[in-house]
């Protein structure tokens, strides 16, 4: 009887692909999210093509201009045309925003299935973990960025830093559950050494939080970006960066509100389509929703 | 405390820190020696040095005996009466600090007050000095500041513990907050010179009974604050605001400092490539002074292109050997220069301070022109104290050491060549960052110090201008002018290489 | 027509209103006043939303499209929100499953059951709270003025369930739905929460709808039976008349597959070669805490146990006598305290996890939970094979034996790249067997292996499990709490009580003839002890030989 | 509870010295030089040698660790190296305006946020809940100072309604205090409503999903006291821990917040001290945020007792 029930419902397991696919079109909003960050990332990716201008060279004779026909958001204090740093921004801006969510993740992801397995380790990171929680990450941040020097891999690290122990946590949270999972405890009973339990039953457990998690680390770092460059502890200003551009044309807020109005948009949108994948991500991997299409 | 209309809010280009005038150079601390201190002399608006403590004063014949009697009835905030004492200690140790009063205390054997009369200070030479009201008249940093004795005495490495001068306003300690706000109250006992109020020379009458320096950290937020009446004086509003204040009727918009500040490009004699003149002269060539001041300043009304080391203005102003800086033209000179000295291509370190607003410009325009012409930059950002402290080192460029910097001078501060500090050429041991050795360009500033007359003061300034260009010491890349804004209802703002705070009145 | 108290006619309720997703099909249901009727069927035939769309509860995602209830001759499905409410707590009220998560966890329980009062009676605070006090008593909750006051976790199943009726009755509603009250409560404490529930009935006079897929419980409450399957009534009888005369194949099938609580005869032993032995085992919890001692917990105490090859092992015992602590220790999950674990003559107790990996191929596990013991991502060939690739048997060969091993438990071979959410719960549990079966092993720990199952499932499973020890001569530690799953397959019985063996021996004398009044009691509290299901009669209508299969042997 | 406290105490040494250690060493390990600051453009190199070797810099850097942690532990946290004041003193003077804002914000976002969060797990996808959370991912999106812009030219410039910047510490009249602290509180406060609208909307929508909560609407009560008495208070510790997480990026927000507004806060004494190097002032600013997020955190652990019974320590 349990036997005619099924024995070959619905698709195989759900590859990456479809998953991915699920994701996007799992509603508008997704979608919306999804374009919003592709079109993005590949102005980013083909600034030099897209761009009108040159987002470096300093033209003082064009400084300051209004939104016109040439300059369509107008120029910057140092007559560099806004749409093309703001393009080029974006490479700067994503690569702190992906940069440190996988820096974050990976290093969290390592340190947390250590201290998630061994003990005596467990112990100490933990401390350390708690201890770099409870430096606010702003003024670690800009504390590492003015001592060691304002580059794009100093800012990455400062950036970096603070989030690793929240990933640290979150990786150890999930395997100190799922180490109680019967099928860890079957795989235990088999033989299967730690590194292999590690590696076959822990570590996917972890990446569905982790996605969801690197997105925003992605989010919160671009932000964060914007901010230390606004404390002038941010990127070199001669490489255009969405915070840097928003950090120098600040005082001209009230001759042209558009040089900080527009990055801050541009960020704001990406922020905003970034968060909503990785709400997209979270709800198709919500493992009530998951349970209820399988019931189903 | 609450605001009354007799207390002025103003805000300065940066936070007081530092209390101490002598101990640092910084302008804030300079501004605020300048509320609670007095000095012996002081330059009026025809730059030229004027008694302000000093009533009388005489030379002997042999120039070497200098007597100055002190006015009558001057008080220090602590109720003590000023002595010859106190001042010979305050010169004393304003003297170990200062350039221009290290030069002087090479020429001085004795410094002294006098038993008999109290307002009576002697100072004597070993031989004649002809910079010696020059001198006890500088305007800028370190500027001889006259402080009492017992404080004058602090060793001039360490911070004076306490804040008493004989100044116009006295110093509320308690207010004090660093970084948020520094207050100075009227000092009801001082007693003005009756001459009427001329840079920092004449009466320093005060008008109101507070003077509150309050910092803003955001531009945006200051303009916001003196438009909405928050904010009586705002010492640097940036350039680029001007047009929104000068617009707004309630706010004055006037430059008080005539001479202005010259913005100088700095490189470093001791790290090759720039160790070879030529690859010094090269970069200096390549730079286009109205490119630099367009980027940084933008409306030529507030800029000058001024090839003058010791200031457009002054009497010492000359343009010799700076053709290219206002011209344009060295390009091709640089690229010829470049290929002489055999440049190879090492990428020279233009340190780049990303959190001052009146630097953060020069950097990235000089860089430009440099590229232009063949040179591989290194533009590395980094925020103001950390250059401080990279710059002091001497050591290679791999070891932390530096090739290029900028910075401002505030021209009274670079004037002539025993203040100018650019043009010192002890090398290593005694110049400043960047330290050229040039010892001839010594001898001419010995000469200088030495000159009698104003004829020969200025060809022995040209001399040593034309060889400073020659060997690459540095170059000035524009002088600027920062004008001030108030709101209308301040009255009698003074003009001056320094802002002060007397004879203004508020309603 | 009018005399009944609940009507329900033609309910249809699907997912998202689509009629082609119905989960409920067309039910047709009435109870008259003082009656109780049982909603019985397997897991997923639509008993709880049946219940749900009673009382106006069913989740957004379920809609009735079709049909009507009617209470007392109002219709339930067409009330408005407020009218709804009201008769929640006045006409008909209800308790549900899990005692321990249908209170609120913060909330003191005494208000809990006072907030009904608040709300559909204008009685003041004082005689609200006597009422509620009187009510406390009246489901026979010991010293009702600290109860009142005590939060939800500090009472057990048993006292919370009771709470919920107190809650339920505190307005005298004519229905009480009780969707399985008593599924996750212990056999003594569910045999007292029935009698109450029949007691309230004979007292007030309240109409049940009594939901459970236990035939045991149905045969001490119900007047009337309604049998459910895939939400399609089956048939609807009197209970005495159900049990005796089923109508359908279903009801006979799912009568036949409740577990006898008569023990089967012991299987011969095939040798009397012991593979396992354990000595003084004990398993103390917690009290390692640095600044304070933690809580101990004397898990397991003195165990001492001998399983022989090809015969099975069955530890019983309410629900924290320390049944899987014994399992675990066994298994080497977790480490004993003390006393010796004996395979062979090796003792594995205190021997270091490196060392152990060699020898784990002897014995294997089977856990409760079909869902959780099977890696959601990894296809079931993967689990299955993770045991012999550690063991150095090449992929292939082991891919192989994964296929014939499928077979062997009636799974076809080419499942074997499914995902284990592919499976229902019963195969899933075959796969998980499967599992265990590719390390060869001699022992086999089953924990709570059925417990999670169907009835119907149940029996297919422990089926499987005796023709297995058979086949391959594997010694089975079967760990449960069902004392007639018990009986099906043990052939020697150890019964727990807090962590100590209170009654070890052969299943026929520890289940026919307990000497212990702990297993007395246990034995008495089983619902429909007295009930020969499988062969539909009592078992005192039975003929000798087969009630006493003691004298069998 | 009292052991469980000491307890929490004692775990807390560790944390709080390894934050001591890594600030330190940080600090030190990097370029930058206090000396070269104090001493200006013209100091020659024996000068900074002289104040270096005054301010204790030319010591091994382990004596320096023992000596500040000594020191720390006598309740002294030293001068600062720029100013000369007692660390502990700029300190007391910074703190009111950044604990003022930091008390308002949480106390505005909650009262705002909670509300929204309910409404929207309760409206559980209609129109009332995307816009709500629309609210709040934007709340999360637009860099502080953005809207601290936005707020200034709307309110201040444009109506006039409040002043642009500055500080008025509360003992000079709930008024005026209130006045001047209104836009910075708004200003962050979008940024928390974003923070505590997501998380109350979150653990509603799974505890609305929850048996007891079945249990209560079964017993007939309003919708209202559903909502509130069972399902918001089974909220607050996942709200509760938020606003402890949040109680670290409010400090962070305030740095940027103090800046736009003007405000004399801690955040800006720290930038401020970062920027010259003010190492005595750095160190005891991170320690105390440190300290401040840990003492929150012990409180909100101790909250958690009291707001769920099923939480017992010792
Ligand atoms: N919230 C829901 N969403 C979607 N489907 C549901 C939901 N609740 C129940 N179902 C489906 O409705 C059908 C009937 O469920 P119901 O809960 O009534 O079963 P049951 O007979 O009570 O089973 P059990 O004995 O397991 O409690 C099942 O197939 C189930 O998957
Ligand atoms: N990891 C643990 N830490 C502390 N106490 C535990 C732990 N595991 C179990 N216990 C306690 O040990 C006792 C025995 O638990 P065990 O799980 O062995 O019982 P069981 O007989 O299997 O019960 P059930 O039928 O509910 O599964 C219980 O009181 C339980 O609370
Ligand atoms: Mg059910
Ligand atoms: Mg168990």
């Amino acid at each position: 009887m349990t036997d005619q029930t099924n024995t070959a419902p619905g698709p195989a397991h759900p590859t990456a692909l479809t998953k991915v696919r699920e994701v996007v079109f799992s509603s508008p909003i997704a979608l919306i999210a999804t374009v919003l960050v592709t079109i993005i990332v590949l102005a980013a990716i083909f600034a030099p093509v897209v761009s009108p201008h040159d987002p470096v060279r300093l033209t003082p004779s064009e400084r300051l201009k209004p939104p016109s026909e040439l300059y369509w958001l107008g120029t910057d204090a140092y007559g560099r045309d806004l749409v093309s740093r703001i393009i080029y921004g974006g490479r700067i801006s994503l690569v702190v925003g992906v940069g440190a969510a996988v820096f974050a993740v990976l290093s969290g992801l390592f340190l947390g299935l250590m201290a998630g397995y061994i003990r005596w380790l467990d112990a100490v990171l933990m401390r350390m973990v708690d201890g770099l929680m409870a430096i606010p990450n702003i003024l670690l941040a800009i504390a590492i960025v003015s001592l060691w020097g304002a580059g794009l891999w100093t800012v990455l690290i400062a950036i970096t830093i603070p989030e690793v122990p929240r990933v640290v946590r979150l990786v150890r949270s999930v395997v100190l559950s799922a180490r109680e999972e019967p099928y860890v405890e079957a795989a235990i009973a088999a033989g299967s050494s730690t590194f292999l339990i590690m590696r076959r039953h822990l570590l996917p457990n972890t990446i569905a939080p982790l996605i969801i998690q690197g997105t925003y680390i992605c989010a919160s770092a671009i932000l964060v970006e914007a901010i230390l460059s606004f404390l002038g502890a941010g990127i070199n200003p001669e490489t255009p960066s969405w915070g840097n551009i928003m950090a120098e044309g600040r005082i001209y807020f009230q001759i042209n509100p558009g040089i900080v109005l527009w990055p801050g948009l541009v960020v704001s949108v990406t922020i905003l389509a970034i968060n909503l994948l990785g709400d997209a991500v979270r709800d198709a991997l919500d493992p009530r929703m998951a349970k209820r299409g399988i019931d189903r | 405390a609450p605001v009354s209309a007799q207390t002025i809010i103003a805000s300065k280009h940066s936070a007081l820190r530092v209390l101490d005038p002598i101990l640092t150079t910084a302008y804030m601390s300079r501004n605020h020696g300048y509320m609670i201190y007095d000095t012996l002399f002081a330059l009026d608006e025809d730059v030229t040095p004027q008694p302000q403590m000093v009533d009388t004063w005489e030379v002997s014949d042999d120039g070497l005996t200098y007597t100055f009697t002190l006015r009558d009835g001057l008080m220090f905030h602590d109720g003590a009466p000023v002595t010859g004492e106190d001042v010979a200690a305050s010169i004393a140790r304003w003297g170990e600090r200062d350039s221009m009063g290290q030069v002087l205390m090479e020429y001085v054997d004795t410094m002294s007050g006098s038993s008999d009369d109290p307002n009576l200070f002697i100072i004597q030479l070993k031989e004649p000095y002809g910079l010696v009201i020059d001198s006890l008249a500088k305007p800028s940093s370190n500027v001889p500041f006259i402080m009492p004795k017992r404080l004058a005495e602090t060793p001039s490495t360490e911070p004076v513990p306490e804040q008493i001068g004989s100044g116009p306003f006295k110093w509320v300690a308690d207010e004090f907050q660093p970084g948020v706000k520094a207050v100075y109250e009227k000092f009801e006992d001082y007693v003005p010179r009756d001459e009427p109020a001329s840079w920092a020379a004449g009466g320093k009458v005060v008008k109101v009974d507070r003077v509150e320096w309050v910092v803003f950290p955001d531009d945006q937020t200051t303009l916001n604050a003196i438009q909405s009446g928050e904010l009586d004086y705002w010492e640097q509003p940036p350039i680029d605001l001007l047009p929104i204040l000068e617009a707004n009727p309630d706010v004055t918009v006037r430059n008080t400092n005539t001479l202005g500040y010259q913005t100088i490009i700095r490189p470093n004699a001791l790290n090759a490539p720039m160790d070879d003149p030529l690859i010094r002269k090269a970069a200096i060539a390549s730079i286009y002074q109205k490119n630099v001041l367009d980027a940084l300043i933008g409306n030529p009304e507030y800029y000058e292109l001024c090839g003058a080391m010791f200031v457009c203005g002054t009497p010492l102003a000359t343009d010799v050997g700076s053709e290219t800086l206002t011209e344009g033209n060295g390009q091709d000179l640089a690229r010829e220069l470049l290929e002489e000295a055999g440049y190879d291509g090492t990428p020279i370190v233009l340190m780049h301070p990303t959190d001052v607003g009146t630097l953060r410009t020069q950097p990235v325009v000089v860089a430009q022109a440099m590229r232009d012409v063949g040179f591989e930059v290194d533009l590395q950002a980094m925020d103001w104290q950390t250059l401080v402290g990279r710059r002091a080192s001497q050591a290679p460029v791999d070891e932390g050491g530096w090739h290029m910097f900028a910075t401002n001078w505030v021209g009274a501060d670079v004037f002539n060549p025993l203040v100018n500090n650019m043009v010192n050429g002890k090398g290593p041991d005694g110049g400043w960052f960047g330290w050229p050795e040039v010892p001839e360009i010594e001898e001419l500033r010995t000469a200088y110090a030495t000159a009698e007359t104003l004829e020969e003061q200025k060809e022995i300034a040209a001399q040593i201008q034309e060889l400073a260009y020659d060997e690459g010491m540095y170059a000035p890349i524009g002088q600027y002018f920062v004008p001030s804004a108030w709101t209308s209802n301040l009255e009698g703002v003074l003009d001056g290489p320094a802002p002060y705070f007397w004879n203004i009145s508020k309603n | 027509m009018s005399d009944q108290l609940l009507e329900i006619e033609n309910l249809r309720i699907a997912l998202d209103g689509n009629p082609d997703q119905q989960v409920v099909k067309g039910l047709n249901l009435s109870i008259r006043p003082g009656q109780t009727t049982c909603l019985v069927g397997e897991s997923g035939s639509g008993k709880s939303l049946t219940a749900l769309a009673t009382m106006g509860l069913l989740p957004k995602v379920l809609q009735t499209i079709e049909g009507s209830i009617k209470i007392k001759g109002e219709e339930v499905l067409t009330a408005s929100p407020g009218r709804l409410r009201t008769l929640r707590a006045t006409a008909m009220s209800m308790i549900f499953q899990e005692p321990m998560t249908a209170l609120n966890p913060v909330a003191r329980v005494g208000q809990q059951i006072e907030e009904v009062l608040e709300f559909h009676s204008d009685m003041s605070q004082g005689a609200r709270k006597k009422r509620t006090l009187e009510m406390m008593e009246a489901v026979h909750l010991p010293d009702v003025e600290k109860m009142y006051r005590s939060f939800p976790h500090q009472l057990s199943g048993g006292q919370r369930q009771r709470i919920m009726i107190a809650m339920a009755l505190i307005m005298r509603p004519q229905l009480l739905i009780a969707d399985e009250p008593t599924t996750a409560l212990d056999v003594t404490t569910q045999a007292q929460i029935l009698s109450l529930i029949r007691e309230l009935r004979e007292q007030q006079g309240t109409a049940v709808l009594f939901i459970t897929h236990d035939m045991g419980v149905v045969s001490e409450i119900a007047d009337d039976v309604t049998v459910l399957k895939l939400g399609e009534v089956m048939e609807t009888q009197q209970v005495e008349q159900l049990l005796r005369h089923p109508q359908t194949d279903y009801t006979r099938d799912l009568l036949r597959s409740v577990p006898s609580q008569v023990p089967r005869p012991p299987s011969p032993a095939a040798s009397d070669e012991v593979v396992l032995r354990t000595e003084d085992l004990c398993k103390t919890y917690g009290g390692t805490g640095l600044i304070r001692k933690g809580r101990e917990v004397r898990a397991a105490q003195d165990v001492n146990l001998t399983l022989t090859h090809g015969r099975t092992l069955g530890i019983v015992g309410e629900s924290g006598s320390g049944k899987s602590t014994v399992a675990r220790c066994i298994m080497r999950l977790i480490d004993p305290t003390s006393g010796k674990i004996m395979v062979g003559d090796e003792d594995i107790a205190v021997m270091k996890q490196s060392d152990l990996k060699a020898r784990r191929k002897k014995f294997q596990i089977v856990f409760q939970d079909p869902m959780r013991s099977l890696n959601p991502r990894r296809e079931i060939g993967e689990s299955i094979i993770e045991g012999p690739l550690n063991f150095g048997v090449s992929r292939a060969e082991a891919m192989e034996r994964a296929r014939d091993l499928l077979e062997l438990v009636g799974l076809p071979g080419s499942a074997i790249d499914r995902f284990p959410h592919q499976f229902s719960g019963g195969q899933r549990q075959r796969v998980a067997i499967a599992r265990a079966l590719a390390m060869d092993p001699d022992i086999l720990v089953a924990d709570e292996a059925v417990s999670a199952l169907d009835v119907s499932v149940q029996a297919q499973v422990l089926d499987l499990l005796a023709d297995l020890q058979e086949r391959f001569g594997l010694g089975i530690l079967f760990i449960t709490h069902d004392l007639g799953v018990a009986a099906q397959i043990c052939d020697e019985v150890m019964v727990m009580q807090t962590g100590k063996v209170i009654e070890y021996g052969p299943a026929g004398e520890v289940l026919g003839n307990p000497k212990q009044d702990y297993t007395k009691a246990l034995i008495a509290a089983a619902p429909g002890r007295h009930w020969d299901f499988a062969n539909f009669r009592p078992f005192s209508e039975a003929p000798a030989s087969a009630a006493t299969p003691a004298n069998q042997s | 509870m009292v052991g469980y406290i000491i307890q929490r105490i004692l775990a807390a040494i560790p944390v709080m010295g390894f934050v001591a250690l890594f600030v330190f060493l940080m600090l030190r390990l990097t370029p930058g030089d206090p000396a070269a600051i104090i001493a200006g453009d013209t100091a020659t190199p024996e000068q900074l040698d002289r104040i270096r070797e005054a301010l204790g810099l030319n010591d091994p850097l382990h004596i320096q660790f023992i000596t500040w942690i000594g020191n720390l532990l006598q309740g002294e946290f030293g001068t600062s190296v720029i100013s000369g004041k007692p660390v502990i003193e700029l300190i007391q003077a910074r703190m009111e305006p950044t604990i003022s804002l930091a008390l308002t914000t949480i106390i505005l976002s909650v009262l705002i946020a909670v509300p929204l969060g309910v409404i929207a797990a309760w409206k559980h996808g209609t129109l009332i809940d995307r816009f709500v959370m629309l609210i709040s991912v934007l709340g999360f999106s637009v860099p502080v100072f953005v809207i601290g812009y936005l707020m200034i030219s709307l309110f201040s410039m444009q109506l006039n309604w409040f002043p642009v910047q500055g500080f008025r510490p509360i003992g000079d009249g709930l008024g005026e205090f209130l006045h001047r602290i209104a836009l910075p509180t708004f200003t962050l406060t979008l940024l928390y409503i974003a923070l505590i609208a997501r998380i109350t909307r979150t653990s509603m929508l799974e505890i609305l999903g929850d048996d007891y909560i079945r249990t209560a609407r079964a017993k007939g009560l309003p919708e209202a006291r559903v909502l509130m008495r069972h399902a918001l208070r089974n909220c607050s510790v996942p709200i509760i821990t938020v606003i402890g997480i949040g109680f670290a990026l409010i400090i962070s927000g305030v740095v940027v917040t103090e800046s736009v507004f003007n405000l004399p806060g801690l955040g800006r004494l720290t930038v401020d001290a970062v920027l010259a190097r003010d190492y005595p002032v750095i160190q005891a600013v991170i320690l105390l945020a440190s300290l401040i997020y840990v003492v929150v955190n012990l409180l909100i652990d101790i909250a958690y007792v009291l707001l769920d019974p099923r939480i017992r320590y010792s």
